[in-house]
């Protein structure tokens, strides 16, 4: 199945592009696109611990399990206002 | 944002300073999640109308470049009694620092920074929803 | 009010209420001792300014008639940190309530009252300087 | 000797007027001279647990003895804001 992966300020910067689209296996969960994510673009800075997750603009937990068409943004630590 | 039956205004504008942690800053740049921000943002508002006794809130948050002496954030909240205006107008800018998917690049002398991303810098993310 | 070295504005506007404690208000009148209420207006500044990292802080006052929905006082704050501005905004309008010698007149629908002398009403005075 | 007294707000309305010319005794204290009106404008209300003094601009305490000259003004509840 497919899901759009939008990355945004420092993650868009590293990775180059603002938006990829990902193959990944039914049943993955968030986490685990983030880990296959760092495989392909070891650039990406091992952040876990300060990683948000958010799947269709919500903020999900890291086990959450994606599902087809899914639109999933990593969200590093939010410095607005 | 007043009306007959609002007693208190309270503001909060965020400005770009020239000065934060030892940079002389230059220029800021924000960059939001748009669809998401937007939708936190009327999340955060209802949750203060839930929460305190308001007339009317409004949040505007800037995005692009941000210069020196500019605002990049202007919260406004009215109400009957001023504590509730003034802890509506607080629990808005925290939580816009905690939860709304936008960020700041500082621009400097000498080069630019994502403030939030830093590496080696330790931070408290948000309760996850 | 704002400025380069100036992060966050905080500001609140007091504004006239059409309804306080079960009476339907039609005017407000303000009566100052002008000057002993511009010097306590300075003096509570002042201590603000000492107590919290400001920039800049203004104070202003009405007196005289104010129709509802008008501004009765208007404070703003900057300074390098929003902390110090909500907290220096706070309590400028809380000192104002308390010391400056500043009366209110509420006209309503049959009579009119000067809040704050009402005979049989408990007040706890300030501190005595 | 002498002193100016000023009055604000529902003490001025009470009196029907904002500024006396008083001949106190020396020695008197504010709290005395408050006394010593609301004998002669029986039309004051019982306010000493709620009212201020200031002597000059300033606040000062009830014990506070006068000098000739001085600007007393007796400060009902305030209520600006």
């Amino acid at each position: 199945m497919k899901v759009t992966v939008k990355l945004f300020a420092a993650l868009r910067q590293q990775v180059g592009s603002g938006e990829l689209s990902k193959e990944i296996e039914e049943g993955s969960t968030v986490e685990q696109l983030w880990d296959f994510l760092r495989e392909e673009s070891p650039q990406l800075p091992d952040m876990k611990g300060s990683l948000l997750y958010a799947v269709n603009r919500n903020y999900v937990t890291r086990d959450h399990v994606l599902q087809d068409q899914d639109e999933v943004v990593f969200v590093p630590p939010v410095s607005g206002g | 944002m007043g009306g007959p039956e609002a007693g208190a205004i309270a503001t909060f504008i965020g400005t770009a300073r020239n000065y934060n942690e030892g940079r002389n800053v230059t220029l800021l740049e924000y960059e939001a999640y748009p669809e998401m921000a937007e939708q936190e943002l009327r999340r955060l508002g209802q949750e203060a109308m839930g929460q305190w006794d308001l007339c009317r809130m409004a949040i505007v948050h800037r995005v692009g470049p941000v210069h020196i002496g500019e605002a990049s954030v202007v919260i406004a909240v009215s109400s009957g009694h001023r504590q509730d205006a003034f802890a509506a107008c607080r629990f808005a800018i925290e939580e816009i620092k905690k939860r709304v998917p936008i960020w700041k690049k500082e621009v400097f002398e000498g080069g630019e920074v994502w403030i939030g991303t830093q590496s080696g810098q330790a931070f408290s993310p948000p309760s996850r929803k």
